[in-house]
């Protein structure tokens, strides 16, 4: 008998491993064929892009926090007809599972990008980067509002029948709400969660370390508020949940996985180790093994609430 | 292309410059052995262990055994702040987590081109590596080298084995020539007149813009090597980005199309 | 010529200094009498009292997780009048300034127990804790929608004339609406952050490391999600802020002032270092005078944006 | 009542038993001078580094100099987790974080009452000062001590030599009697009778719950040492709440109220 099955499907994908690049934290994929072999990852989400090229903020874009870091990178990137024609087909050449991490700064913006990656080979699904603030459009959230998000899923989900994934930010009252909005509007999955707003400021100079004031931190940091918002929206849609936010081992990727997620996705921790990809596959292996799994979906929202009676909702 | 690859090196030794600046020597051959001048490593003492991201280094030394085979790269590190500190205080026997190499690398010009090197303080990290490739070629390579005192230069007669011309200068005076490493530069440049030549600076960013000026003016090419902060090394988060000037002002990744830059490329009113 | 000024008045009220033991963190200040002397903290904000006495949740009932600690105490404590009775005379005779958390399940509840502290001798002001969930009535939480908070604060207001300070939950998509909608309401101060709905679970038996499954997370991993609110808060209201979250050093405490904090609030770092009032005093002193500032006030919300053009408010 | 201090402690050795267990000396007179049987200190590393919080450790020994005068203190630690292991790890020179004493103690007994100790494993630690302190009162004690095997049995000769009756068992049979614990405590209490006796347990929760019974039972007062996580160890934090039978059933801060409780005061049920 062989080794447990690490192979997941997600809203009709199936991902040889339940583990995916985060978007922004692995560029466009390709920067990494070097050091690793693309299409052992169960997907790889690209750095998010907009219809046409942005250049983004200017430096400094990222500072460290404790057990974190901020970024405020401002979606630099190429535009999706550039990333189409100039970095897809070598993706498609590695075996690449491609989720595409698509934003807008209006609906119509969001729908004509899936209209022209449905019409692109090699694309696996898009990711809906409604968690992103509405660029310089006065700074509103698409995704910090219910219609915010029912408008943009529901234009994307007409534009194409790739699966769609909102993926939800976390800096709202009541999450759980934003994924059955998702869910109504036709995401065939959610991803959460988003990067949190943060804000860091060098005493000395009395300067905010990021150029753009405000970032998103993301990190081990933020691990204990990300799994809590999984379970949340576990308990409230029937679409598949793809967890993230601070994972940095097979240890905390389970956490997510238990808690309600069909798979997991890792960013910051990419950064600090390139070569986690394995490590983390070899850890899910071991605990399956271990607890006597055949495959990795067995453990999918396991949280054992036995040794209680009722979970009263108080945190002091 | 070098193919970087991630190493848990043992640290072999620390040599302690000054209260402030540190080599650190590591046994990370699989790296050295194809590392090009001006190409850096990321590192960190361990992972999963605070603070969270690698830090960018220049190798400085390719260490090699009495028979001349590479056994490692060593590191020429100032203190400023936790990993720093870390570095200094850092024993043989201590494990450094090492990436690379990394972006990059200076050009290596061919006699009867000249090559002229500009350092300021840690920024003659780049140019141990860059003096042996340059030496090995027999180019003729002169070394402008300034530091705040003349405790702050270091590795001079390294340099000077190589057959390397040295022109150092010190803010106080304390040795060499006073006053600022682009004094002296700039007069050479002068006397130089049209011979074929190719400037390499790494330093302070108002030294790099210093020279890049001077280099354009002469109508020399120039090379500068830049320090953004980077988060990862790869190309993966775009943070380290630079302004360049050309394809219409735009942000480009030094740790994949830099750290070396050719000055007239760089933007340098939007570096901080 | 002597050392900077570290006092501060907030809403009225005159502290030594700037630094305040957290709610919570630091029992009802009794049981640190043998450590250090209680006159010398600016105040203290008292364990977050009920009219009646409570039980709270049953162990365990705090984890650790990266920079930071989840708690779900449950709000055991003593009851407002036992209080009065049995730990404030105490507090009094130390020459402690007192500041009292109050809950309630109740808009009542919260009224009934700033009347009775109206009466009490030697409470300094009222802190109302809006954002401790209302305990098992459904898990709603006054604290997440305006007409809660504002309900509240009003009802408080009514009932007393000490210093209210409505403490809010960040758990929120838009904190300085809130701050708002408690200045309306007559707040005379804001304290922020409470702590942030989190959960840990235990991957080897896939329970919650909490037997309240979920609690709140604290500790320097919220830190800069916590100067962001204070910051967005301060230019969203009048009345003063007391900020806290994460803070554990005399650096840490400066980022909330330059923030625009009037005050800082220290909890999680207490259980680390008891001693460390004194140290972040000194720190602060220190700061003041390398920077030549003859008292702390000068420093509170100078965010010097200068190197910047326009904040465009983007997270990644 | 003692005041707790909080010292930079030097760590003086560390006596590694076996692959689990070490026994720490600390520099911490102010500490030790002061500490009663069953006083626990909250301890750490360094401030301001990972993990966040103290962890709490019964004293073990009382450290003296060649004249009785009182140098530090002890741990006994048993590694399960983050901490346990730096303490595990740590290095004759390093510092520890201490904190103490803390906590509700033993009481002392007089003659003729006869007190009875009974450890499981790691739960030894408060006994050694326990021991000391009523063998100073000449009080007739017995040490019942068990482990999982021979090897887990550690510092006995100390408690023989101080006049101490020491019954052992382990549960592989390999030192002592085979079984648990409390299979001799039961035979010992019912040869014991009407005689005055106190009990004293420390160790897993299981082991403190059937002594509490079979003293219960048997008439005689007996005492627990319990270990919930604990936060800060002031009183501070109430996360370390046993709940208790008296004043209706209620949670009390254990590092406050104890860690030492009279067993029939503990809502054993609730205890996890
Ligand atoms: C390609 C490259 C090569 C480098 N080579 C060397 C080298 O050979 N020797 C050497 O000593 N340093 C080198 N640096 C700079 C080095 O990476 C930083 O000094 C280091 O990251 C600081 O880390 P820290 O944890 O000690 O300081 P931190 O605690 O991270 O920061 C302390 C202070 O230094 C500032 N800082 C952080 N990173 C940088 C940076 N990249 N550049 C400038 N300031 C920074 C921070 O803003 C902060 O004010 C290089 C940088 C790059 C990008
Ligand atoms: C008053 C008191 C006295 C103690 N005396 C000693 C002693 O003399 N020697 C000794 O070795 N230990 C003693 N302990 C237990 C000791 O505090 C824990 O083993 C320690 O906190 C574990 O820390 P860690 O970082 O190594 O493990 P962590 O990484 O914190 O935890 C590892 C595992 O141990 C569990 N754990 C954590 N804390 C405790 C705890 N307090 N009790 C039981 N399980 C826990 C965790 O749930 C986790 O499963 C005492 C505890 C108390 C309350
Ligand atoms: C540098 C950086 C850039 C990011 N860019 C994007 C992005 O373009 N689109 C997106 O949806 N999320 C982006 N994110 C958020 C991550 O995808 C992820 O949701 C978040 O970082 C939490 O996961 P982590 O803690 O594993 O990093 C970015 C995060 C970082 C750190
Ligand atoms: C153990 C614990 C108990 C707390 N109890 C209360 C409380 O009773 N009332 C309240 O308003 N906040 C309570 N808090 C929140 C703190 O007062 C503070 O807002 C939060 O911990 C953030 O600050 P810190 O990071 O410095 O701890 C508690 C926090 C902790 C860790
Ligand atoms: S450092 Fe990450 S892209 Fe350059
Ligand atoms: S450990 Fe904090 S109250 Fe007991």
């Amino acid at each position: 008998m062989g080794r447990p099955d690490l192979s997941v499907h997600v809203a009709g994908l199936r991902l040889a491993n339940p583990l995916i690049a985060a978007s922004g934290c692995f560029g466009y994929g390709v920067e990494y064929a070097d050091l690793i072999d693309l299409s052992e990852l169960g997907a790889i989400a690209v750095k998010g892009l907009f219809l046409e090229a942005r250049e983004g903020h200017a430096p400094p874009r990222i500072v460290e926090t404790p057990s974190g870091m901020l970024n405020a990178i401002g979606l630099q990137g190429i535009g999706v007809r550039t990333f189409v024609s100039g970095k897809l087909p070598e993706l498609r050449a590695r075996r690449a599972v491609v989720i595409v991490n698509i934003c807008g700064s209006t609906v119509e913006e969001y729908a004509e990008i899936a209209r022209i990656l449905s019409d692109a080979d090699g694309v696996a699904a898009i990711e809906i980067n409604i968690s992103c603030p509405n660029i310089d459009e006065g700074g509103h959230t698409f995704g910090c509002s219910l219609t915010g998000v029912r408008d943009v899923v529901r234009a994307v989900r007409a534009a194409t029948t790739l699966p769609i994934f909102p993926k939800l930010t976390p800096n709202v009252t009541d999450i759980a709400a934003t994924a059955a909005a998702a869910e109504d509007a036709g995401a065939d999955a959610v991803s959460l969660v988003n990067t949190f707003l943060a804000m860091a400021i060098d005493v000395e100079s009395r300067r905010p370390r990021l150029s753009n004031v405000v970032g998103g931190l993301s990190g081990p940091a933020i691990r204990p508020i990300a799994v809590r918002m999984v379970y949340e929206c576990s308990n409230a849609v029937r679409i598949p949940i793809i967890g993230m936010g601070g994972i940095a081992s097979a240890r905390d990727a389970l956490e997510f996985l238990i808690a309600g997620a069909s798979a997991v996705q890792v960013g910051t921790a990419n950064f600090e180790d390139p070569g986690i990809w394995p490590k983390l596959r070899e850890g899910l292996l071991d605990y399956l093994e271990r607890h006597g799994h055949t495959a990795v979906g067995e453990i999918v929202g396991t949280v054992d609430l036995s040794a209680r009676e009722t979970a009263t909702w108080v945190s002091s | 292309m070098a193919r970087p690859v991630d190493v848990d090196a043992r640290i072999a030794a620390n040599h302690r410059l000054s209260h402030a600046y540190n080599i650190l020597e590591i046994e990370a051959p699989s790296i050295a052995c194809q590392t090009r001048p001006g190409q850096f490593v990321m590192v960190k003492r361990a992972l999963g262990r605070e603070p969270l991201l690698r830090r960018p280094f220049s190798v400085f030394e390719i260490l090699r055994d009495a028979r001349g085979a590479v056994t490692g790269l060593s590191l020429l590190s100032k203190q400023v702040g936790a990993v720093t500190r870390e570095l200094f205080e850092a024993q043989p026997g201590d494990r450094l987590r090492c990436l690379g190499p990394l972006g990059t690398p200076f050009t290596v010009v061919n006699r009867p081109t000249r090559a002229w090197m500009v350092a300021g303080g840690v920024g003659l990290a780049p140019f141990a590596t860059l003096a042996e490739a340059l030496r090995a070629r027999e180019v003729d390579t002169t070394l402008f080298y300034g530091g705040r005192s003349g405790d702050d230069l270091y590795r001079v007669p390294f340099f000077e084995r190589l057959g390397v011309r040295v022109i150092l200068t010190t803010e106080d005076g304390t040795r060499g020539e006073a006053g600022r490493v682009t004094e002296p530069l700039a007069r050479e440049l002068d006397a130089a007149g049209g011979l074929p030549l190719t400037i390499h600076a790494c330093g302070p960013t108002p030294m790099l813009r210093a020279v890049a000026e001077l280099a354009a003016r002469a109508g020399h090419p120039v090379e500068v090597s830049l320090e953004p902060i980077m988060g990862c090394g790869l190309g993966g988060c775009y943070s380290c980005v630079v302004r360049v000037l050309d394809g219409g002002a735009r942000f480009v990744r030094a740790c994949i199309e830099g750290p070396v830059f050719e000055g007239s490329r760089v933007s340098w009113a939007d570096l901080t």
